[in-house]
């Protein structure tokens, strides 16, 4: 025990220390050797890019042989727009079956988390005829149509555990001042619950932007191609070119990993305002 | 204007009755206080005249309207709550502001014009001396600040009646002191009916012009402060107001004689003849018979005599408390000068003057006294 | 909680207004499908694309045709070996970590945590593409490691054998998901409060014995609620299996789950034509083992734990 | 509007781009064409969502056989028998995209692929090897590669599995069970996978085990491809399309040499398979100019450029090619020294659960691997087509 | 044999230094009490006391012995938290126990026997009157049990110190005093030192043989309850202990005579003669004056004089609070008796003994009187 309590605060920084390269040293070796020539990629994958090795033409083939810009806007909007979605009808839903006692209210709520349960892939045929009888098919509404009603199960679920924390002297204050229900939610509820929106848009954000299924069925063609589509027919292409293959995954793997720097302060936030139950 | 009447209310949770049928009538621009212990129902009565919770049962007046069915807003009150319940993501200026922006004209928009709301604000925000403080935010004020705000928010809507649940709770000592002389003042200035729920005592005799002690969602009681600590209907009103405690002691009619009776007391076996209406009471009845503190001294020259061993001496400076032996119930306690020097273990000769004396039946209701004590009945104040 | 007023439709309206656009869009484009892959699984689909309604015939095939049950069975025995490691490694190390990372005045925590739940954002495609470059024969990076610790024969090709394919797919999986239990379960840690700690070490505990007496056991719910995840998440996966091995999940499907299995039969691979009602039925299969763990969880476990008011 | 090629052949998006289409456009300036790939082992599923959705391109990729088929019968094909230029297709090249009684032909055939092995010349030279004409001598061969060291013997993996399917038992293999015999014969059921030939084929499989790469269990296609391009490795059992590639990436000289026959044999047998085809979308709105463009493929021009810009693919036409490319040429060149044939596994035979090509994966995988003995992969893959297979039962 | 001795205790977070310097000398069994404001660092240092804060500098001495580097059970101190922090997985029996199981012996075992546990945690519950709930949990308990279960566990471990972080701030009025009570009797009967730390000026005054005032991290005054109600050091302490608080009134000096000082009053212009140490204070000095609420009363028999306008009267029954007008300071209170029929707006006057009233330079720090005031030494509490 006196042991410990000297080595603790050394131990812990070690055990942290050394998991934390285990989770990053994959990322990094892809991301360093993405700068590096062919030569240098397969002579000494663990040297650092130095003079001699340093070499671009990883980017410069992926840039120049496919859309990269296009993929971006397309991933970027539709995340952000369904992201929207989510979080507001989702917000929306949620504070209805945390506040308002309507009959069937718990079936309601049961209902609506049998989604957290099911991948919304195993119903892929039937959405896609239903997607073509709309005649959606290659458009990016259709795939933010599709992580809208993926996403609402667990956003539902998370944002009315926060919601119900809410104290109801809050609500109750502003109806006694004659505030509508409408407005009681935009005006103190949605503000109320940032943290908890960032938590779900953080748990939300990620099978989106990374989803390769529906934008292949739903969306494959070249201007509604999403990064991880591009990306992937991209690796399908240059399999064998690794100055290119690992390009393109860094230029995957770069922006989400920066949205979620971004994000992370509000992610734990709202992960300790009130665990996610 | 604004006389709240209630008849009859009973409201139940489920299957739980919680109030089995309150009467209370209150006049316009009476200050009304709730007292009773914990879960008696004070919050729930008056969240029912806000309009948060529906009525199970009875009727509700307002300015001689029936206002049951009504929702707050229609009701005209405002409501003070005790964790203030500030919008925390709004600024002070906000906060106060957020009730009038909406009439019925639109969802988001409309209601009364801007410049007529920071009138508004403004000057509830000079009466309040909240005027540097209009661009804070919630979490930037103190707790007597706070308080203020959520006041201020109530006054704005120029309400008829002001609700306030357990306002001061969760003020420090010092600054309950000042915000209770606030509060008073507001009364004075606004003319408004005022509800007040609270358990402390202090604050319910200072603040009211009646108060409604409940208990077990009935009224025990219901009167003026002092009407209250002099004249406890029941043992429980008695327990109630009054801190420290009033004294308990059992005992045993053993005679009964016009005017007066003679208690046979458990406590030292002496008996003490009280001047209460006998026929209330008869032979071997037990009865209890209740001395506040503050009514007992040291000596012998009055006429309820007991003496008793010192088991604690507590020292206050300005006054100091006497805990007395009490076998397995809770001690007596005698409240003396700060200058006595009697210390634990003394044995204390101890009386207090019978007008000072109360007695309840088994039931616990008092028996009416006899003697005369005008000399409690003191001027209600005015303001 | 409570509908404070029930004033008839003018509260109903607005209850709608709220709950109808989320729950219309879920039900037009989550449950409708899914609904429609159950009812598929009645039903069979010739050569043509006719369907005609065939009753059970179709899961009486799954389960008692000899291939067709020896495949699903494995499938489901690997599925469960890729839960269990999940679970005995994923969520202790997550467990460890978080408790780490709760410790009182850790410096830099925000840091490690922001860091350790990075490979969790990752694609799948990424994640699965990042290990075949690493664990390539080729690339040498893998021998390189092993070499640091004196393993000079290199690395095994941990992908390619049969016995270690699985195992080391789930060690990846495990790898990238790490975050999620870690995340949770540091999220309740931190809702236990600091007074109880502090009570255990004026009893005389250390920090070790306080986590293990104090924390765990107020944490035990939140464990339980990781582990249910873990379980519908793993009985689910398919990307990674699918993005290293292909939907054969070779070595001789010793890598097959049941995300891979419904995969090839509902859109068949390579020459084999895929069959959407078995796929349904076997969609409708892995709904019914999930909708069992999760009931197991409901109704045993979380009867059991106490969540204690902290 | 412009027309849209579905296509699993990721790697040929720069030549369809920067020759097949420009050239088409040179006679058809009117018609825009896109080149639409997507990643092959998505490609059935891909196509299957998508022409059920109607989202698919105009003109669709045919695989040979029953995946084709099925697309047909489903109704998502169009029939191209009248189509001018189908004249130019032998009815053997046109039997990989036609119904089963051969009377209607639903995808224009477009390319073979030839399997054989690539050599790296400067490592056969420097080693003083010869080119080895039969199993014993290329046995030998690669013993020798082992022995001296410098070069891993041969570049194959098992990770991806159908490489050993294809680049080794259906490489070899039609040696053994003499072509379009042993095809035809257990299509009708005279032969069992489980009789000698058959065996003999995962037998020689087997050998290869200790030839192949450190961690070939772990090694992938691409693997394999870049192992050879770098260097690194002496032989590689190839398909034809493999050329390219090699082309682009390889700093070496490389040649070809056929599949060698067991010892004594004189015949030689090649797997020269019909591997693509194209066919119109039936939902198509752009059937004219699909079927313009697939006329255009048929002609004599399209055959030259095509094979020319995909060395390695065999333009099925009855055209006379002319290929630049050396080792394409060489691969060409065995069509008039062997015995032509096609991979055993894809006409019928993997119509039904298990089916018999991912079955041979498996076992290839299995023998080669040493988790399986030759007899026993026989007999897997025989119950396996038996189990549906009436001429087998 | 557990006297505690703090010399130079400093403690800093990161750059802000919490604690100052602070020098306390605490004897075997006395009873301490911290006092102060929020935030002024009382808990701070209890739990530097408690080891559960690193001392940034000075020493702290347990029974002669330095104990800066010990962790909190090596101290062998007790622990009873604001929150109680009782362990909600446990039952009261094994909360209890659990210190007691932690022995050096192993993870899960070891320890203390299990019969000799069993024992001490039966004694100790009785003694609380616990013994009918031991196989309750925490959530069945109500605040006052939950209280004494936290009490207990500190009791089985049979400390040197007890440490108490406002134990009773969770309690309701009554049962607040109620433990109150019972926490002196148990330090009398375990004869182990205490140190206390409530915002609670009775429990200061009732529980404490010494109080310490802390104030931003320094101590302001140390001494024993009626020394600092009666001998307040400085204007902090003068107007934080006792409740309504004390009444000060700003003036400047005016004449130093030998003995006394005459004190132009700026609250009405009139000038009082006020026996202190003159040599403290020279001409025109600005001094405030204080008296405490209970030390004035109406009439005009003593020494300082003063009138002055109601501006409210609050009525409590045993006694009643003047508020007079002040301008735009705090109003001045005076407490008289609860049969007093001064109304507001009346105009009264009002005195004081010399002896009571305190004299405070510029600074805050309080002249020495010249009369004499033993009247006001009162016999120390020997409990
Ligand atoms: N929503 C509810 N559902 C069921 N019972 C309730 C509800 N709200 C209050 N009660 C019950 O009604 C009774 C009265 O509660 P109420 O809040 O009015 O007490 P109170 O007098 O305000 O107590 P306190 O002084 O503790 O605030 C309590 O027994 C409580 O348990
Ligand atoms: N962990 C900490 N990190 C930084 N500052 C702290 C920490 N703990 C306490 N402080 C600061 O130290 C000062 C003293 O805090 P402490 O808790 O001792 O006050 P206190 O006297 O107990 O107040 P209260 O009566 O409100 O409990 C405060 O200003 C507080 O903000
Ligand atoms: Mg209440
Ligand atoms: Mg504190």
């Amino acid at each position: 025990m006196k042991l410990s309590k000297r080595v603790g605060p050394l131990g812990v920084h070690a055990v942290l220390m050394c998991y934390t390269l285990i989770a990053l040293f994959p990322i990094y070796l892809v991301i360093m050797n993405s700068f590096k020539s062919k030569k240098g990629i397969f002579r000494d994958p663990l040297a650092f890019p130095t003079g001699t090795t340093f070499d671009l033409v990883g980017f410069e083939k992926v840039i120049a042989r496919s859309s990269f810009d296009i993929y971006f806007t397309n991933s970027i909007s539709v995340t952000v727009i369904s992201l929207v979605f989510v979080l507001l009808l989702g917000a929306m839903a949620a504070w209805a079956l945390a506040e308002y006692d309507f009959p069937g209210s718990n079936m309601m709520a049961l209902y609506l988390a049998i989604g957290i349960m099911i991948p919304i892939r195993l119903g892929s045929v039937s959405l896609l005829k239903m997607i073509v009888g709309m005649g959606l098919v290659n458009t990016l509404t259709a795939l933010v149509l599709v992580y809208t009603a993926q996403g609402l199960p667990l956003a539902i679920f998370i944002l009315r555990e926060f919601i119900a924390q809410i104290p109801n002297d809050l609500k109750e204050a502003a109806r006694c001042d004659g505030v509508s229900e409408y407005r009681i939610f935009w005006s103190i509820i949605l503000p109320l619950i940032r943290p908890a929106l960032a938590t779900v848009a953080v748990f939300t954000m990620i099978p989106i932007w990374n989803d390769l299924w529906f934008p292949l069925i739903l969306a494959p063609s070249q201007e509604t191609a999403t990064v991880t589509l591009g990306i992937q027919q991209f690796i399908g292409q240059y399999v064998t070119d690794w100055n290119a293959v690992l390009a393109s995954l860094t230029l995957a793997i770069v922006p989400i990993l920066i949205l979620y720097v971004i994000f992370s302060r509000q992610l734990i936030r709202g992960l300790t305002s009130g665990a996610v139950k | 204007m604004a006389d709240i009447k209630l008849s009859g209310i009973k409201k139940s949770y489920g299957k739980a009755e919680v109030l089995h049928g309150i009467d209370i009538d209150i006049k316009d621009g009476e200050f009304v206080v709730f007292v009773g212990p914990s879960g008696c129902g004070k919050s729930t009565l008056l969240r029912l005249i806000a309009g948060l919770e529906t009525i199970t049962d009875g009727k509700l007046e307002i300015a001689g309207e029936t206002v049951n069915d009504m929702t707050p807003s229609q009701r005209k009150i405002a409501m003070v709550f005790q964790s203030y319940a500030l919008y925390p993501h709004m600024t002070v200026y906000k906060n106060m502001a957020f009730g009038l922006t909406l009439g019925k004209k639109g969802l988001f928009g409309g209601g009364e014009n801007k410049k007529l709301i920071d009138e508004k604000v403004r000057k509830a925000a000079k009466s309040l001396k909240l005027e540097d403080y209009l661009h804070r935010y919630p979490r930037e004020l103190s707790g007597g600040q706070r308080q203020r705000v959520a006041i201020g928010r109530a006054i704005v809507r120029d309400p008829n009646v002001f609700l306030f649940d357990e306002p001061l709770s969760n003020l420090d000592a010092a600054l309950r002191v000042n915000t209770r002389l606030e509060i008073a003042k507001l009364h004075q200035d606004l003319e408004a009916t005022i509800i007040y729920v609270t358990h402390d005592q202090v604050e319910a005799m200072t603040l009211a012009d009646k108060i409604v002690v409940v208990n077990g969602g009935h009224v025990a009681q219901c009167g003026s402060p002092l009407e209250l600590y002099h004249h406890p209907a029941n043992k429980f009103v008695a327990g109630f107001i009054g801190s420290p405690s009033m004294n308990f002691l059992e005992g045993t009619v053993t005679a009964v004689h016009a005017g007066s009776l003679d208690v046979l007391l458990d406590y030292d076996n002496s008996t003490a003849s009280i001047p209460v209406h006998p026929d209330e009471a008869k032979l071997g009845d037990k009865v209890t018979i209740g001395i506040r503190p503050e009514h007992m001294k040291e000596g012998n020259d009055q006429d309820f005599k007991l003496s008793a061993k010192v088991n604690v001496v507590e020292r206050l400076g300005e006054a100091s408390y006497l805990y007395l032996e009490n076998g397995e119930n809770d001690p007596l306690c005698v409240k003396t000068d700060g200058h006595s020097t009697t210390k634990a273990g003394d044995k204390v000769e101890l009386c207090a003057d019978f007008s000072a004396v109360h007695v309840f039946n088994a039931e616990g209701n008092a028996l009416a006294r006899t003697t005369s004590d005008e000399k409690y009945i003191a001027p209600k104040l005015s303001a | 909680m409570a509908l404070k007023n029930q004033r008839g439709s003018f509260f109903r309206t607005h209850v709608l207004v709220f709950l109808l656009p989320a729950a219309l869009i879920y039900t037009l484009f989550m449950i409708i499908p899914l609904i429609d892959t159950v009812r598929y699984s009645f039903y069979d689909e010739t050569a043509e694309g006719i369907t005609s309604f065939v009753g059970w015939d179709n899961y009486v095939l799954i389960l008692t045709d000899e291939r067709w049950w020896t495949d699903f069975r494995n499938a489901l025995e690997n599925n469960f070996i890729f839960f269990i490691i999940h679970m005995f490694v994923q969520n202790p190390i997550g467990l460890l970590l978080a408790a780490l990372l709760s410790l009182p005045r850790l410096k830099m925590a925000n840091s490690y945590r922001t860091l350790i739940f990075m490979p969790t954002m990752l694609s799948v495609v990424i994640i699965g593409f990042i290990w075949k470059l690493i664990l390539s024969p080729l690339w040498g990076v893998g021998d390189t490691l092993v070499g640091f610790v004196g393993m000079t024969d290199g690395l095994p090709a941990l992908l390619g054998e049969e016995s270690t394919a699985l195992i080391t797919l789930s060690f990846i999986s495990v790898w990238q998901f790490v975050g999620i239990p870690m995340m949770l379960i540091y999220a309740a840690l931190l809702n236990v409060p600091d007074d109880l700690v502090d009570a255990a070490i004026v009893d005389g505990a250390n920090q070790w014995t306080a986590f293990w007496r104090i924390k765990l056991p107020l944490i035990l719910p939140t464990i339980a609620m990781v582990s249910v995840l873990t379980f519908v998440a793993n009985f689910n996966a398919f990307d990674l299996i699918y993005a290293v091995k292909g939907a054969l999940a070779g070595p001789n499907f010793e890598t097959d789950i049941m995300g891979t299995m419904f995969y090839r039969t509902f859109f068949g691979y390579q020459l084999q034509p895929g069959s959407a009602t078995l796929g349904a039925t076997v969609a409708s299969l892995m709904f019914l083992v999930i909708l069992c763990g999760v009931m197991l969880y409901l109704f045993v476990i979380q009867r059991r734990l106490q969540r204690y008011q902290l | 509007d412009e027309l849209v090629i579905e296509s699993w052949r990721t790697d040929d998006l720069e030549i369809w781009e920067s020759q097949i289409i420009p050239a088409f456009n040179k006679s058809h300036p009117d018609i825009k064409v896109r080149f639409a790939p997507s990643p092959p082992t998505e490609y059935n599923a891909n196509m299957n969502a998508k022409l059920t959705a109607g989202t698919a391109g105009d003109l669709i990729t045919c695989k040979p056989f029953d995946a084709s088929l099925d697309l047909y019968n489903k109704g998502h094909l169009t029939k191209v028998d009248d189509l001018p230029g189908m004249e130019n297709f032998s009815s053997v090249a046109k039997s990989a995209w036609q119904t089963d009684d051969g009377s209607t032909t639903f995808c224009l055939p477009m390319a073979s692929v030839i399997h054989g092995f690539i050599y790296n010349k400067e490592a056969f030279k420097e080693l003083g090897l010869e080119i080895p004409k039969t199993i014993p001598e290329f046995m030998a061969t690669l013993e020798k590669i082992k022995e001296d060291g410098t070069y891993i013997p041969m570049s194959m993996g098992t990770a991806d599995q159908w490489e050993a399917a294809t680049m080794g038992f259906q490489n070899v293999g039609p040696n053994f069970w003499a072509g379009e015999k042993g095809r035809k014969g257990l299509i009708d059921g005279t032969e069992k996978l489980t009789d000698p030939q058959y065996v003999k084929v995962y037998e020689h499989l087997a050998e290869w085990g200790p030839y192949l790469g450190k961690g070939y269990k772990g090694q992938s296609y691409p693997d394999s491809q870049n192992l050879f391009s770098l260097g690194r490795a002496a032989i590689y059992p190839a398909g034809s399309w493999d050329i390219s590639t090699f082309n682009g990436q390889a700093d070496f000289e490389f040649g070809a040499f056929p599949p060698p026959v067991p010892a004594g044999q004189e015949t030689c047998y090649i797997s020269d398979h019909t591997d693509i085809g194209l066919g119109i979308n039936a939902a198509s709105k752009n059937v004219e100019a699909a079927e313009t463009f697939l006329s255009w493929m048929a002609s004599a021009e399209a055959g030259s450029i095509f094979s020319n810009a995909l060395p390695g693919f065999y333009a099925l036409s009855k055209h006379e090619l002319t290929i630049s490319d050396p080792v394409a040429q060489e691969f060409v060149s065995w069509r008039g020294k062997c015995e032509s044939s096609i991979r055993n596994s894809y006409q019928i035979l993997s119509r039904g659960t298990p089916n018999l090509e991912n079955d041979l994966w498996n076992t290839s995988v299995g023998v080669i691997n040493g988790t399986m003995t030759a007899e026993e992969a026989a007999k897997k893959a025989q119950d396996g087509l038996a189990s549906w297979y009436k001429p087998q039962q």
